[in-house]
């Protein structure tokens, strides 16, 4: 089981760095805090896996953490940083 | 065993590849939204640095802050920046065409030869070094808590703690000293936002409390218990979060000081009672230090949420 | 070459990749940024390195002093984004200008 | 009899709190000391909304079958729209009357859109629901019609009936 | 309590003091003020008096602080120093009484005379400085307290010639402190002790120390208005009468002049700088000074000018005498000390008289009005003719043995020298004269003031006159056992002839 | 009592006592003025506790927790740190009665929390004998800065705060790498086991270089001075007087402490270096001092250039005598005396005339004798002229390039001394003119006056105050390790 | 047993984010790719949830597990409708055929 986790952790963070091109690429600002969204998805998923693979209960709070706190980013974002016009950054 | 490892190597491998292109990326864009997003990402992909160094700890602050405090913080001065200069592309692509070759070229030879430099003294420090480890383990049972990071920041190094807490202080008086009221935001009339405030804000104040339970035995403590007290405040703030005036007066400068203010007195007391400066005594050590910490959860949740405001909070309804 | 080693190594390039963001980049959101990344790619150092030790457990030292550091970060991060927004109130730029400008 | 009214969602409040809390403790019995105090903390901020419904939390139990599956049909669908080289996607979007009360219910059901399968609730304004749907084509209505009875009965509200049929 | 120990101290003090009440005390406090300053004046000159007294019957006074763990602040009355503190006390007096009828009238006069008691202070602490250290320290503080008086009247040609001389006297306050630092370096010692404490120096640091006594020269060359070090002196002429008369008679001139001799006595140690090499370059310095100067003074229209340019030449007496290195010549040029500085501050006085009573500023204005200002005139006669040299004024002494001396050390060329100088101080001062006294009153004056029957008020009129008194006696009763001449024998003997 | 006065422990009180005070006038904001007078005051009598214990006891040395180093912080308290806590409870002293009338109740609610923070953070500086706290001290005394040189308020002061800020995090973060290289090397952050520890190995090497460049930018030494003009000339007057006398030496205290302890005997060639840059900041400074119009930036500048005298001392003491360090403390001591004095004289001109206008200051010079008084006395300090420390500190510096041959560090300070001259006579040339220009004059309050000339005489006292200095200077251990580079 | 079926849940887990990434490259315009996020990967981190949850030492364990997976889920289903809003209030206009 151990090697499973192991696997699928670095399969996530691949994934997760497939995702980045989205960031990079946006058009808008919305998409690439979409791709974040999908970060913090990802990093709680690939934190349990840790977690189970360490038998580590901290992990799990770490993933906990992150999954409240993603979500108070994407608020932040929504309410405060997404007052621009969305034309505004088309590369 | 062997195929583990090698599965941790490339997992390690990747994720240094990716936090260091992220972090090229941070400082390569010219759009600035994209810096900060690229930026939590970079926070979120730290947080499982961590965990791999084995240091939950510091892993559970970072996921705080580094991939969700930060990026707030960025992302609500990224609007109030525009709100004061709609266009920013202008002003920055303007700046590209004065950057010339050699201001470019010279500070990135100059990083190179660093990173070498670096490198190589790095590479000559000595493959096996304990550190203070030995020191640490052998004082635990005097320490009153389990946790070795809470035993150094609370007890063994207290005092960097409590001078940590006057710069965390510090850096709001500075804010404040900028001048500027800023008024609450009205609650918000969004429904769905309520709501998800509504289940998540009592369910950071547990995760918080349950950090600074848990700290005393395995990983967490004030820091992350403040900080994710303080992202809870920030939510408040974000969905518009009615605060009486008379609150935000000397209430709210009281919980502000109690971290550095319980530490101070705490020295002082100890210094009196044990001639020491933060000597606890052995039987008493895992109260003090819960009341240390509990009194600097609620100041750093205070002044993360405060720092995220960004002035001296006034309420909206005034006479 | 073991993994602790590459993460020190990582963390010094952090350090200079700021660095270098903090010199040549101009808008200040973006030298605020390069800041972090420094600060970042120090405690990373401090804390791989600390995972030298023959024992089971890493050294904590090194981990107390990144999570005071990481809190300390976000404040000064904090401050440093207010004096941004009132400077760019006040100045109408983002960018500290080099060129002597007389405002009295 | 109105305080008895008025203390169940609060004891609701407190238990799930409590549960949350021995999840996250793992049961360590000393957690309870401040444990205790958390959860008032917590219970004290979970603020009341503004209009309150009646839960029936029997109602609620049965519902997670219906949005587990309900979800992973979802997955599925997005998933397989995604992973297939043509790419079978043909967007719209909609907007539907919500026959729901504001409040809870509303907030409930516009959550929930976004799990179904092949819809996305957008704006949700003057008890209308824009959504975006992910191929015209599928049965989005039907699971959305039923959705919204469910969420009706969990709550014990009616179904208004106004104009429902516009859709149909 | 040892009151020897505390002396030179309170002397120092005693314009300290009041100087710094002065700063205090509101503009039209005329009579606090006149109280405050002719006290002081009158208790140094008792201080001063009491130690000429103890010093002749070879009592000790010294004081002695400490400034650095090896190096003390030290005052010290040696007949060397008494001399020169007699002389600045004697003039600070006149010249107190001189100022306070001058500037009846005119604003700042806190700050003026506030300035003018530190200026004093200064000059009596380089007087009595014991080691070089101290004597830098007042040297300096000579520099601050005279830019001020400069600077008084406060309009562009004093600002421009206040930083003039700034920027000289502080490049030469820099040359000093590097010498002297070098100098300590060497020896471990700056303590002055007559005939020079580096005798006994390993020949390995000769070079080091003729470097250092060019460095030591040149700064006090500055003040002292050695050439090409004097461009800063005919500038500050601008400033008041009183306080020319300060500049070129009591404090910076002699200060620097005072100094040269302290260096090559105390420090060097005359025999020792003659070993060296290092007199006869200073020699021809001051003998091309004195010819320079009296040469530019010949073609000044401006009173005050020519005077100041006199006093280049003047000055340099002063270095050449002991830089000749012959106890003869040593007496010649210590005596000028205070010889000039009597003669100097007549002239400056009656210059100052002639300017304030009838606007008269140039030479050439100067026709017949010995008629109308007779007793002024007679005072600036008997300075003008001492500076010439001619007997029985005290110029003639100085210039007597400043030859006598030459031709005894062997250095016949100063005579040529002398001889040089003092026909062409005739020819810039006889004119003078002549127009003064000869030549027919014109029928008005640039600017005329009345003073009822006398030609000008008394407080302008009785200094100059003292001091032509003065002038003229320590030219004739050179006998007497306290006058400038046999002080000066007494120096000399100290120099050359104690073991 | 006397067992009660000289076992107290004056030196936890010294860190505690202003951050209470800070913590307090921040509660109270009604009352700051009296609690941070009285904080400052009893800080100042603790020093002076302090001063009477070390000279009875040698050095003070305080386990904080009990556990000692390697594992807890060590207070450390000798003749240097007695010094510099001197020197900060001095110019804090008047520059807090200055600041009683020169803030309004608005700008001093904010003025006095962070200045006594600031006190706490520079004290707990001075005493600490640990890198890691010192990197947190340096932290407050950076924060503190900051927020303080943006009090003022107005485009120029954010700039300036801004530049500031910039400067001291980069710093703290190059000192902070430094500090993880040493804990690594040598597993301790005590500097006495550091001491012990530490061999010539790349790591050390690579600290001394990170740890001596970010000091160095937080001390402004040229060419990282480039921050230090704007933040200290546009922050208002007590505040730059603070940052210019204290918080610039805060830094170069650790870099003074670091060297004579940790690097002294492993720097071939990085003293040459820093003595270079010392005297191209002594030059370059001066010059740029000569050329600005306001008299702020001017005293700024000047700034720049006496913090490169501060740097001489590192091509001289690799040699390591004693008089080479009192040297660079007493020039600390009396450039904090003459500096904030300048820097409040010119609160008050500004005060006076509403502008810094070197060219248009005549009236105001003229109607303001103490002020003037003041920034003459000071002055003469600043241009190493006796009597005055300033002399003091430079003579025995020059003494010592001297008898070291340094030909080169004796012509620059020469330079120096001459430059100096310049730009303050020629601030000082106008008390004495007859202005045309006319200023809208406002009384400036007799204690903004008074506060500024006791410190610029201050600066000239302790030129008469050199024996009894050495000797506090040479308390403890540091004199040996200040000669034992022989 | 049980290892097998949470090997299956955790493998249909990892399936479900590759889709959700794929999706979030290559659906065209922002409200398909939050479908795409919103559904694929919650979905995705439940079944991996479930896989982990069978293999938990203790009841609490799994609840936590559990947690976390239900704040995800109000998380991203809140935050797909207010970007959803968000982009409609500022006029970006959906992708059509």
């Amino acid at each position: 089981m151990q090697m499973l986790y192991i696997s699928l952790a670095l399969f996530l963070l691949a994934n997760l760095a497939v995702g980045m091109w989205r960031v990079l690429r946006g058009p808008g600002v919305a998409d690439r805090m979409l791709a974040a969204q999908l970060f913090g998805t990802t990093a709680v998923a690939i934190l349990l896996l840790l977690a189970e693979a360490a038998k580590s209960n901290a992990l799990r709070d770490v993933a906990l953490v992150f999954a409240l706190l993603a979500a108070v980013t994407a608020v932040a974002f929504v309410k405060r940083a997404w007052s621009m016009p969305e034309a505004r950054d088309i590369d | 065993m062997e195929a583990l490892d090698f599965a941790l190597g490339l997992f390690d491998i990747l994720l240094v590849f990716l936090v260091l292109s992220l972090a090229w990326l941070v400082m390569s864009s010219e759009d600035l939204f994209r810096a900060i997003v690229l930026f939590v990402a970079f926070g979120l992909l730290m947080a499982l640095v961590w965990v791999r160094l084995e240091a939950p700890d510091i892993a559970l602050a970072e996921a705080a802050i580094g991939a969700g405090l930060t990026g707030a913080l960025m992302m609500a001065a990224l609007d109030r920046l525009s709100s004061v200069k709609p266009i920013q592309k202008v002003a920055a692509s303007a700046q590209r065409k004065q950057l010339s070759l050699s201001s470019k070229v010279l500070p990135l030879i100059a990083l190179v030869l660093i990173v070498l430099g670096l490198g190589y003294a790095l590479l000559s420090l000595p493959e096996i070094a304990d550190g203070l480890t030995p020191n640490v383990k052998e004082n635990m049972a005097q320490s009153g808590v389990k946790n070795p990071v809470t035993a150094v920041l609370l007890n063994f190094r207290g005092y960097d703690t409590l001078l940590e807490m006057v710069v965390l202080l510090l850096a709001l008086l500075s804010v404040w000293s900028l001048g500027g009221e800023r008024k609450l935001s009205p609650r918000s009339t969004n429904p769905i936002l309520g709501s998800l405030c509504r289940v998540l804000v009592p369910v950071l104040i547990l995760v918080s409390c349950y950090l600074l339970w848990v700290g005393a035995d395995a990983p967490g403590g004030a820091f992350q218990a403040g900080s994710v007290l303080g992202a809870a405040g920030v939510l408040l703030l974000l969905s518009g979060w009615h605060v009486e005036q008379k609150y935000l007066l000397w209430p709210l400068r009281f919980i502000l000081i109690l971290g550095s203010g319980v530490f101070i007195i705490m020295a002082a007391v100890l210094l009196l009672i044990q001639g020491g400066l933060l000597t606890y005594p052995v039987a008493q050590a895992g109260w003090m230090i819960l009341l240390l910490e509990s009194a600097a959860t609620l100041s750093i949740g205070a002044t993360l949420a405060a720092l995220f405001l960004g002035g001296v909070p006034k309420s909206r309804v005034d006479q | 070459m073991n993994s602790p080693m590459i993460y020190a190594l990582l963390g010094i390039t952090l350090f200079s990749v700021g660095l270098y963001g903090l010199i040549v980049r101009e808008h200040l959101l973006r030298k605020i940024l390069a800041l972090n990344i420094m600060g970042s790619g120090i405690f990373l150092m401090l804390v791989a390195l600390g995972k030298r030790s023959a024992g089971e457990l890493p050294d904590p030292v090194p981990h107390a002093m990144v999570i005071t550091g990481i809190v300390v970060a976000v404040s000064a991060t904090a401050l440093a984004l207010t004096l941004m927004l009132k400077l760019v109130e006040a100045s109408g730029s983002a960018v500290l200008h080099d060129a002597p400008k007389d405002r009295s | 009899m109105s305080w008895i009214k008025g203390i169940i969602p609060m004891f609701m409040k407190v238990l799930v709190f409590a549960l949350v809390w021995w999840v996250m403790t793992n049961g360590a019995l000393q957690s309870w000391l401040i444990g205790g105090g958390a959860i008032v903390l917590a219970t004290l901020a979970a603020k009341k909304p503004a209009t309150h419904f009646t839960i029936r939390y029997f109602k609620l139990v049965m519902l997670i079958p219906f949005f587990l599956k309900q979800s992973i049909l979802g997955g599925v669908d997005v998933a397989r729209r995604a992973l297939q080289p043509s790419m079978p996607i043909d967007p719209i979007l909609v907007e539907c009357p919500l026959r729901l009360p504001p409040g809870s219910p509303q907030v409930f059901m516009t959550n929930m859109v976004s799990l179904l399968p092949g819809t996305l609730s957008a704006t949700l304004e003057n008890n209308r629901l824009k959504m975006h749907v992910l191929d015209q084509q599928s049965s989005y209505m039907k699971d959305y019609l039923l959705l919204e009875e469910k969420v009706a009965e969990l709550f014990s509200v009616p179904v208004q009936n106004t104009g429902a049929g516009e859709l149909l | 309590m040892n009151w020897h120990a505390w002396i030179p101290l309170f002397v120092v003090v005693s314009s300290l003091l009041p100087g710094l009440i002065i700063f205090g005390l509101p503009e039209e406090r005329v009579g606090w003020r006149t109280l405050l300053n002719l006290t002081g004046a009158v208790i140094k000159l008792l201080l001063v008096s009491w130690m000429i007294w103890g010093v002749y019957q070879g009592d000790h006074f010294e004081t002695r602080l400490a400034l650095l763990p090896d190096l003390d602040l030290v005052l010290r009355a040696g007949p060397l120093s008494l001399f020169f503190v007699a002389l600045s006390t004697i003039l600070w007096l006149v010249t107190t009484v001189y100022a306070i009828g001058y500037l009846e009238g005119s604003p700042n006069r806190s700050r003026f005379f506030g300035f003018f008691s530190l200026c004093v202070t200064a000059t009596v602490g380089v007087a009595l400085a014991g080691n070089l250290i101290t004597f830098l320290l007042f040297y300096e503080l000579l520099t601050l307290a005279t830019y001020p008086l400069i600077v008084h009247r406060g309009t562009d040609t004093a600002r421009r010639a206040g930083q003039t001389y700034l920027r000289y006297t502080i490049f030469g306050g820099a040359l000093i402190l590097l010498g002297t630092v070098w100098l300590y370096q060497l020896t471990g010692t700056l303590e002055f002790t007559p005939r020079g404490f580096l005798s006994q120096i390993d020949p390995q640091h000769y070079p080091a120390l003729k470097i250092i006594f060019a460095l030591l020269i040149a700064g006090l060359g500055v003040k002292a208005a050695l050439f090409p070090l004097h461009g800063w002196l005919p500038q500050a002429m601008v400033a008041p009468a009183p306080v020319s008369a300060l500049l070129h008679a009591v404090a910076v001139v002699k200060a620097g002049a005072f100094g040269i001799v302290r260096v090559i006595y105390d420090v060097f140690g005359v025999e020792f700088s003659a070993d060296l090499g290092v007199t006869t370059p200073l020699a021809w310095i001051a003998a091309f000074t004195i010819i320079y100067g009296s040469l530019r003074a010949l073609f000044q229209d401006d009173l005050k000018r020519r005077l100041a340019f006199s006093t280049v030449s003047q000055v340099s007496y002063i270095a050449l005498g002991v830089a000749i290195a012959g106890p003869i010549a040593t007496i010649g040029g210590v005596v000028h000390l205070v010889h000039q500085g009597l003669m100097k501050i007549t002239l400056f006085f009656c210059a100052g008289n002639l300017a304030e009573t009838l606007g008269i500023h140039k030479v050439s204005e100067m026709n017949g009005v010995g008629r109308r200002m007779p007793w002024t005139m007679a005072a600036f006669t008997i300075g003008a003719l001492g500076m010439i040299g001619a007997p029985p004024v005290a110029g003639f002494i100085s210039k007597w043995y400043l030859g006598v001396g030459a031709l005894e050390a062997g250095q016949d060329w100063v005579l040529l020298v002398l001889m040089g100088s003092s026909l062409l101080n005739c020819a810039y001062f006889l004119p003078i004269l002549y127009s003064a006294w000869f030549k027919p009153t014109p029928k008005s004056w640039p600017e005329e003031h009345h003073f009822g029957r006398q030609e000008t008020a008394w407080a302008l009129l009785l200094p100059p006159l003292i001091t032509a008194l003065m002038a003229l006696a320590a030219g004739l009763l050179t006998g007497l056992p306290f006058s400038p001449l046999e002080w000066a024998k007494i120096i000399a003997e100290r120099e050359f002839y104690q073991p | 009592m006397g067992d009660l006065l000289t076992d107290a422990h004056w030196g936890v009180l010294l860190i505690l006592l202003p951050l209470f005070g800070g913590l307090c006038s921040f509660l109270w904001p009604s009352a700051v003025k009296f609690i941070g007078l009285a904080t400052v005051s009893a800080v100042a009598l603790s020093v002076v506790g302090l001063g009477d214990q070390l000279l009875a006891t040698g050095v003070y040395h305080h386990a904080v927790g009990g556990w000692g180093a390697p594992l807890g912080i060590d207070l450390y308290a000798d003749g240097l740190s007695l010094f510099m806590l001197m020197v900060t409870a001095l110019v804090g002293l008047g520059v807090s009665i200055y600041a009683l009338d020169y803030f309004d109740q608005d700008e001093a609610r904010r003025f006095w929390p962070l200045w006594l923070l600031l006190l706490g953070g520079l004290n707990a500086l001075f005493l600490s004998a640990d890198i890691f706290n010192l990197y947190v001290t340096l932290e407050i005394v950076g924060l503190a800065g900051v927020g303080l040189a943006s009090l003022s308020g107005g485009g120029a002061a954010l700039d300036g705060a801004m530049r500031y800020l910039m400067a001291t995090l980069l710093g703290s973060l190059c000192y902070l790498l430094g500090v993880a290289l040493l804990y690594h090397s040598a597993g301790t952050v005590d500097i006495p086991l550091l001491a012990e520890r530490l061999e010539s190995t790349p790591p050390v090497w690579a600290a001394l270089g990170l740890i001596c460049a970010g000091l160095a930018l937080k001390t402004a030494l040229f060419p990282l001075h480039f921050w230090l003009p704007k933040a200290h000339a546009s922050a208002s007057a007590p505040v730059s007087a603070l940052l210019s006398a204290l918080v610039v030496k805060a830094s170069f205290y650790i870099f003074l402490r670091l060297w004579l302890e940790i690097f002294s005997v492993r720097t071939e060639g990085v003293d040459d270096l820093l003595g270079a840059l010392g005297m191209a900041a002594i030059i370059w400074g001066s010059l740029q001092a000569l050329q600005q119009t306001r008299l702020k930036l001017m005293i700024a500048y000047s700034t720049v250039s006496q913090v490169g005298y501060l740097f001489l001392v590192f091509p001289l003491a690799a040699i390591g005598t004693f008089s080479a360090w009192s040297a660079v403390a007493y020039l600390v001591l009396s450039h904090a005396l003459a500096k904030s004095a300048m820097f409040l004289v010119a609160g008050n001109l500004m005060h006076f005339g509403g502008h810094d206008r070197i060219a248009d200051l005549d009236r105001a010079v003229q109607r303001l004798p103490i002020t003037v008084g003041a920034f003459a006395l000071a002055g003469v300090s600043i241009m190493g002229l006796p009597p005055s420390g300033g002399f003091i500190g430079k003579w025995l510096l020059l003494n010592e390039a001297l008898n070291q041959g340094r030909w080169d560090l004796v012509f620059v300070m020469m330079i120096g001394g001459v430059l100096a001259a310049a730009y303050i006579f020629k601030v000082l040339g106008f008390a004495f003119t007859q202005a045309p220009v006319t200023h809208e004059p406002k009384g400036v309050p007799a204690v903004m006056e008074w506060s500024a000339l006791l410190l610029a005489v201050a600066a000239i006292v302790v030129g008469f105050l050199a024996s009894p200095l050495m000797l506090i200077l040479g308390i403890g251990e540091t004199v040996e390790l200040m000669g034992a580079g022989q | 047993m049980i290892d097998f079926f949470s090997m299956l849940f955790l493998l249909a887990g990892a399936l479900f984010f590759l889709a959700g990434t794929v999706g979030l490259l290559r659906f065209p315009d922002l409200y398909t790719r939050l479908h795409a996020l919103t559904k694929a990967d919650n979905v995705g981190l439940g079944l991996m949830i479930t896989g982990l949850a069978l293999q938990a030492e203790s009841l609490s364990v799994a609840g936590k597990l559990v947690l976390i997976w239900g704040l995800v889920l109000l998380a991203g289903a809140s935050v797909a409708y207010l970007i959803a809003r968000g982009a409609l209030l500022r006029g970006v206009l959906p992708w059509k055929r």
